[in-house]
């Protein structure tokens, strides 16, 4: 089991997590690997952000996209859940809102194989405390 | 290419499919549909400036387009690569055109430091937390810093509570740690009861080791080795992260004993509320963790000094720890640079009611209500009139038009009449009944009442009964002195918090809608058409054509008149359940 | 010690640290009215939930009106107690508590010592606003054998609730539900009588309202009376004397007992009897149970309970029949003075006059509620009829000598009937705490050495100390003796000695602070605790001044065994003297 | 208040003696204990209380008092499926009261009552924290968003199908 035992420990550790979604990021499949968040808090499950994030999982690996899918808790936009993330290589992240299954086949469709952006986009209006 | 078109309700209104389809059009026309397409997205949350169109990738932001403007944008911007001048967003304070909506100052209205990892990290993974300096606060305070120079950062990052009341925390530290005992305890208040604000649930679901790492450091500072969160068995989700988190902690050895190796110990375990809103209220709420009814008790003396098991205790809500991380680490300095003189830093804000983009938002302080409601939050919903937001919960009270510029920091609300509370903002429009909302508060405050002190157990009661008196078309002028009256003396002599506020959501609306009172009392009328006793169905014999529908639908046979001839309705049978409203489809039926 | 100054009223004064701003504008004279607080100063209780909000004063600087009960004075405060702002929201809060609150003021038991009806006088309430269609929290009402609880009338003191848990730790009452239903309840609104209650009657005495009553039995009382078939005797138990005046307005403290023999007289009752005499009676027999249980101890015998426990409070044999079940056999099981009194009556006595016992009806005057539920026990009934029939409080009888025109301050002292009427001082202490145990002490001591005592009072046994021990010299065997007043005490000592960490041979236990001159059924101290000290000094005074101090010197005890028991702890005695006990603990465990 | 009467089996006494336990009989636990008990029991109807405060060691009157005192716990059965409508202000000023109309009238119930076939209880709580889904209806532990009056019928629908 990995302890932390010192302050000095918990900086190597945060430098190998980071190079670690560096190199998801940035590494060697980095050409065709998505990153996909979905919002999975309460608003987010309760409009079936869960089936959403099944979906996209079995999908993906069906469709034989390097994808790496995870949970995340509630981005702010409760209008339109289910909220999902999706992040290309080598672009920004976009967030689509009112996600259902036919939605998500529509993301995966168009966005993740070609780039085409699609309907529903939610345009992110915060600043990140990493902006300032 | 792409021309991001907004969707949002607000520019649907002002006729963005439209722009989308001439969009279209135009590129289908000019033989570039493959070259750039368009897509129809959520909200700008932008909407007074309504309808967007934002080209990608230059960033450029065109403001209030119409659907004429589209061949000029087609042929100007993606033929030619020149940017529609006239189009493009002004800065008010500048006065100068936009070109890279990355430099809109609408960017800035939304900071995010609370909610800093929600939305991006996995909760259930300590690792992201730590990739994203998670627990370097804690490791700094430890093994750098004192107790006293840590509280010295929290003192003058001017950081106040989130939970209402909006108490400095570094001075709540203090105290708690200058009060000498064998054991103290820190406690995350996340007994969340305000409805319609959810902000803390969103934390500890979306970043759960924030508030951990938070906890610790003041265990650290006012030197209690244990931790207690009380947080709302309603909260499933919440509850669950939070236990995930804490284990993955033990087991990175961050919480224990000897963390990171300074000897320092602290550990922490959960308490469940029960549903009792007053629960809210600190000392309720160490009763309540002590296994008794959450009574609140009076203060002095303060938890600081006798709380929990009778012990100092140091009660803080889940924004308030989730924000003490980022001060730790970027310094006080940064902190205080944002937000107002004496509201430093951000608040979260749950958006809700009438409004477009219901949702959780972080503002700096300081920001207008307007920016809040209109910009933020996209404006309300069916393009209908604004007429208030209610701030603070059941505590706060009810602001208006005249309030939407004032800036929003913890006194402005108050002088204005209301608090911050712990963050919900329901708006209402012009259909909301503002009586009725007094009265749908003070029916919570009965609820959630404990019963101890007799102005709460009884007055709040009886602010309920004078309130239905007059929805119902029974109330007097006097009766609106009463109200005033004994809502000053509740504010005046209730115990604790619950009871000192109740009262507030009377007294706005007394201040602030007074007609819309008197037009209950005197006209025995509901200008918002909300309050059923005092609404009339009539039959508008002009346009009534007597096809009978009505009289056939209603259910107390209210209705006469014989066919092809206007009808009637007899107030006195009637039941105003809206059935010949529903069913006439000649528009007779008026309600007055 | 360290002190605050501050200013109330515009007057300066200078308290100690913690002082509330109730006690120091005391100090000044300046008295807030206050409806919830309550301290009982000489017992350590204070109930000060600040729930009724009566007592609010206007701080200065403060935003909103501070609680003086329970608001501590802090350095350079400048505290206003009548200003505008304070009257209004004083008579505002009294005017919501009056609009829930039930009006039958003329008919209510409390009439006239009700405390919320004194605040509503104070304050000049004249009419409630809206009271026409204000809602009233109600509540199906209570009748136990001993206490009526009728808890509309309930304004949320929690001086019951006080008493019952952290006082007595009886915990039969406690706050239920939530906000305009509130109200001190037993465990699921039932009836106190499915509870642990012991009717110590604690409750009904700190209650300001009628929320909590006695149940009364004067209207019965006056119909024996009535009935020329029967022939009706009554006995006063000793606290009684000590505290009726009270209700004619003499000072706390002074003795009426000529006075109360012949009101008694005057009311009609056939025999004007005293508890006492039963007091006495109680002594032989557990005086001669404990010399009994010490000897076959000290003889070596491993089955002997020690230390043996009084059994005269019936409160007490409630509390330990619903607590100390396993320890059922330790307390004496001579019956209490009451209950000898009734089967001596209905024996002996009848057999005196020639009648059968259903002709005889004995009626008790106690400073207690649970007497009225002991004397209606199973146990204590021949063929269901009572050996005491009705059991009225010290309240009852002076309603009742108002009700028959009685002007009691004029009435000349009159003495006792006899032969059940005549007792020592010995049996006068049984009503204050201590007493009964000095009691026994004085006849044990004699029984056990042959030596006649040289000094009667054992002050070291007196006090008011919730708990207290001391050791007597039997002729050189050192006698351990423990004294509790107040359940929660008794518990505390009982627990000590049921997990062996104490060693008595002897513990008193009364279940009011006090003993029985603070019992349920005295005048209502009102938070006083003054009172309860001046009876007690009574109670000694009377002592002190009557001839014989020792009861085993008592001629009518001594001419009782002679003509009708034989000896103490005869099988006569036993059959009629003694009782067991039953185990009362709910057993939760149903199949 | 009404009160079920309910005849405990030595089992369930066992079990109620078992999660006490698991928080060291510690009456500072009351409520920990009662959430876990009314979790096994679905209620906590008089004598399991009684239990708890035998093991607590403390007066089953002051159970009664906590009990009493939070709104999460009940006294009484709840149906099959358990209707909770969110009465807070967010659902409240978007139609809630209008939905909870229809639920009581289709089912014919009053607020805390359950339907005579034991299918359905009907309560009111505050404030899910989902109000971006205003107004919302959690039956069991779904949680319906949005919910029209309209719609009611259909959510119902589901479970009168179930049967």
């Amino acid at each position: 089991m990995i302890k932390v035992k010192s302050l000095a420990d918990l900086k190597k550790m945060r430098e190998s997590l980071q190079a670690k979604v560096d190199l998801r990021e940035k590494g060697e499949a980095a050409e065709n690997l998505v990153q996909i968040k979905v919002a999975m808090a309460t608003c987010g499950i309760a409009s079936g952000a869960k089936v959403v994030m099944d979906y996209l999982l079995e999908e993906l690996e069906k469709r034989g996209i390097n994808a790496v899918v995870t949970q995340t808790g509630c981005m702010g936009y409760c209008y339109a859940e289910p909220t999902i993330e999706v992040k290309l290589p080598d672009a920004d992240a976009i967030v689509f809102g009112y996600v259902d299954k036919k939605k998500a086949d529509e993301i995966i469709e168009k966005y993740i194989k070609n780039g085409e952006l699609v309907d529903g986009i939610i345009p992110v209006n915060y600043e990140s405390i990493d902006d300032k | 290419m792409h021309l991001l078109v907004c969707g949002g309700t607000g520019c649907r209104a002002s006729a963005s499919d439209s722009i989308a389809e001439k969009l279209k059009a135009e590129l289908a026309a000019n033989n570039l549909q493959d070259e750039a397409q368009v897509i129809q997205t959520g909200c700008f949350g932008f909407c007074e400036k309504g309808p967007i169109v934002k080209v990608l990738p230059d960033n450029t932001f065109y403001t209030q387009v119409k659907p004429e403007d589209a061949p000029e944008i087609v042929k100007e911007h993606i033929i030619k690569g020149r940017k529609v001048e006239r189009l493009l967003y002004v800065d008010p304070a500048k006065k100068q055109k936009v070109e890279d909506s990355k430099h809109m100052g609408f960017y800035r209205k939304q900071m995010r430091i609370a909610l800093r990892n929600c939305g991006f990290i996995n909760p259930e993974n300590i690792d992201e937390y730590i990739a994203r300096d998670g627990y370097q606060a804690l490791g700094k305070v430890l093994t750098e810093l004192d107790p006293q120079q840590t509280i010295d950062i929290i003192k003058k990052s001017g950081l106040r509570g989130r939970g209402g009341g909006g108490f400095p925390t570094g001075i709540k530290w203090e105290i708690a740690s200058k009060n000498k005992a064998d054991q103290k305890y820190v406690v995350c208040n996340a007994d969340e009861g305000d409805p319609g604000a959810f902000m803390d649930r969103s934390i500890l679901e979306g970043d759960p080791h924030s508030v951990i790492e938070a906890m610790a450091i003041c265990g650290y500072c006012i030197g209690a080795s244990k931790g207690l969160v009380y947080i709302r068995a309603e909260y499933p989700l919440a509850i669950q992260r939070l236990r995930i988190a804490i284990n993955q902690a033990r087991e990175y050895g961050l919480l224990g004993n000897d963390i990171m190796g300074t000897g320092f110990n602290f550990d922490i375990n959960l308490r469940y509320g029960a549903g009792a809103f007053v629960c809210g209220e600190e000392t309720a709420l160490i009763h309540s963790m002590e296994g008794l009814r959450g009574e609140p008790t009076n203060k002095p003396p303060f938890p600081a000094e006798r709380g929990y098991m009778g012990k100092p205790t140091n009660v803080n809500n889940v924004e308030t720890f989730a924000n003490v991380p980022p001060i730790i680490l970027k310094g006080a300095d940064w902190y205080s640079s944002i937000g107002t003189e004496k509201s430093k830093g951000t608040k979260v804000f749950a958006l809700a009611g009438k409004i477009n983009n219901v949702g959780l938002i972080e503002v700096p302080m300081g920001i207008t209500l307007r920016e809040v409601i209109f910009e933020i939050g996209g404006g309300i919903k069916n393009g209908k009139k604004f007429k208030a937001v209610q701030t603070g919960g059941p505590s706060g009270g009810c602001l208006t038009e005249k309030h939407l510029d004032i800036p929003i920091d913890f006194d402005n609300l108050i002088a204005a009449g209301s608090m911050m509370g712990s963050g919900g903002m329901i708006v209402m429009d012009e259909d909301d009944c503002m009586v009725s909302v007094a009265k749908f508060y003070l029916d919570f405050t009965v609820e959630e009442s404990c019963g101890k002190c007799s102005p709460c157990r009884i007055g709040n009661k009886r602010l309920y009964e004078l309130l239905d008196r007059i929805t119902k078309g029974e109330g007097t002028l006097e009766d609106l002195d009463r109200l005033r009256n004994l809502s000053h003396v509740i504010k005046d002599t209730a115990l604790c918090g619950l009871g000192q506020t109740s009262p507030n959501p009377v007294l706005s609306t007394l201040d602030n809608f007074y007609d819309e009172y008197v037009a209950h009392v005197v006209d025995k009328k509901c200008p918002a058409g909300q309050c059923k006793s005092l609404l009339r169905y009539v039959i508008d014999p002009e346009a009534c054509v007597g096809c009978t529908a009505c009289a056939r639908n209603c259910p107390v046979n209210a209705i006469s008149g014989e066919r092809k001839k206007p009808h009637e309705i007899n107030p006195d049978i009637c039941i105003k359940c809206g059935a010949c409203y529903e069913k006439c489809k000649f528009d007779a039926i008026r309600i007055i | 010690m360290e002190t605050v100054k501050l200013t109330i009223d515009n007057k300066q004064v200078e308290v100690p640290k913690g002082t509330t701003i109730y006690k120091a504008a005391k100090k000044l004279g300046i008295d807030i009215p206050v409806l919830c607080y309550m301290e009982l100063h000489d017992l350590g209780v204070e109930n000060k939930p600040a729930g009724c909000r009566i007592c609010v004063v206007e701080v200065e600087g403060r935003r909103n009106l501070a609680p003086s009960c329970s608001t501590a004075c802090i350095e350079g405060m400048v505290v206003k107690t009548h200003t505008t702002r304070v009257i209004n929201a004083r008579r505002t809060v009294m005017e919501l508590i009056l609009s829930d609150h039930p009006k039958d003021c003329l008919t209510c038991p409390k009439s006239g010592r009700c405390e919320l009806q004194d605040m509503a006088i104070k304050l000049g309430i004249r009419e409630i606003p809206g009271q026409e269609y204000a809602e009233m929290s109600t509540y199906r009402k209570d009748f136990s054998p001993s206490i009526i609880r009728d808890v509309d009338k309930c304004i949320m003191c929690r001086r019951c609730e006080t008493m019952c848990n952290e006082v007595q730790t009886v915990g039969a009452l406690s706050a239920v539900n939530r906000g305009f239903m509130a109200v001190v309840a037993p465990a699921f609104e039932q009836d106190l009588e499915k509870s642990p209650c012991t009717y110590c009657g604690q409750c009904v005495a700190v209650c300001p309202t009628g929320a909590l009553t006695e149940v009364d039995h004067t209207a019965k009382v006056i119909r024996a009376i009535a009935d020329p078939n029967k022939t009706v005797l009554v006995q006063t138990a000793p606290a009684v004397r000590a505290a009726l005046g009270e209700e004619f307005g003499l000072k706390p403290g002074t003795l009426v007992t000529g006075k109360m023999v012949a009101a008694l007289r005057q009311i009609g009752f056939d025999y004007i009897f005293d508890t006492d005499f039963a007091a006495d009676l109680t002594i032989m027999e557990e005086g001669t149970e404990l010399l009994d249980r010490l000897t076959r101890f000290l003889d070596g015998d491993k089955s002997v309970k020690l230390p043996i426990l009084t059994s005269c409070c019936p409160a007490w044999v409630n509390f330990f029949e619903h607590n100390f079940t396993d320890m059922l056999d330790v307390p004496s099981s001579a019956k209490s003075p009451q209950q000898m009194f009734g089967a001596i009556a209905k024996s002996y006595f009848a057999e005196k006059l020639g009648k059968k016992r259903e002709e005889l009806v004995v009626v008790s005057v106690m400073p207690c509620l649970a007497k009225k539920y002991e004397c209606q026990r199973d146990e204590f009934k021949v063929d269901g009829n009572p050996d005491v029939d009705f059991s009225i409080t010290t309240r009852e009888l002076a309603h009742l000598i108002k009700e028959f025109n009685i002007n009691f301050e004029e009435l000349p002292d009159e003495d006792f009937d006899r032969p059940l009427g005549e007792s020592t001082g010995a049996a006068v202490i049984f009503g204050a705490t201590g007493g009964v145990i000095e009691a026994a002490v004085r006849t044990a001591y004699e029984i056990y050495t042959g030596k006649s005592l040289s000094k009667i009072d054992f002050t070291e046994l007196r006090g008011m100390e919730g708990i207290r021990s001391a050791t007597i010299d039997f002729n050189g065997l050192p006698i351990n003796i423990g004294i509790a007043h107040g359940l929660g005490n008794a518990r505390k000592l009982l627990e000590e000695v049921r997990s062996g960490k104490a060693n008595f041979h002897a513990i008193e236990v009364m279940a009011c602070p006090g003993g029985c001159i603070g019992g349920g059924g005295q005048p209502l101290h009102h938070g006083d605790s003054s009172i309860i000290k001046a009876r007690m000094e009574a109670i000694y005074r009377e002592d002190a001044g009557k001839p014989i101090r020792k009861s085993h010197e008592n001629p009518y005890i001594i001419k009782l065994y002679e003509e009708f028991l034989g000896k103490p702890m005869s099988e006569k005695a036993h059959h009629l003297l003694h009782t067991h006990y039953f185990n009362k603990k709910k057993d939760v465990y149903i199949k | 208040m009404s009160h079920i009467k309910l005849e405990l089996k030595p089992e369930q006494v066992a079990k109620i003696k078992e999660i006490c336990k698991s928080f060291n009989n510690d009456p500072g636990e009351l409520i920990n204990v009662l959430h876990r008990t009314q979790e096994t029991f679905g209620y906590l109807p008089a004598e399991v209380q009684e239990v708890v405060a035998a093991e607590l060691n403390i007066p089953v009157a002051k159970v009664y008092g906590v009990v009493t005192f939070y709104s999460f716990f009940t006294m009484l059965p709840k149906g099959k499926h358990p209707i909770s409508i969110c009465t807070g202000t967010a659902c409240y000023v978007r139609g809630a009261e209008k939905v909870l109309d229809e639920f009581k009238r289709i089912l014919n119930v009053k607020v805390g009552e359950t339907t005579p076939d034991g299918n359905f209880s009907l309560n009111c709580l505050r404030c899910v924290g989902a109000c971006g889904l205003a107004p919302v209806v959690l039956i069991g532990e779904k949680v319906y968003g949005r919910v029209s009056p309209d719609g009611v019928k259909d959510i119902l629908k589901e479970y009168q199908e179930q049967q």
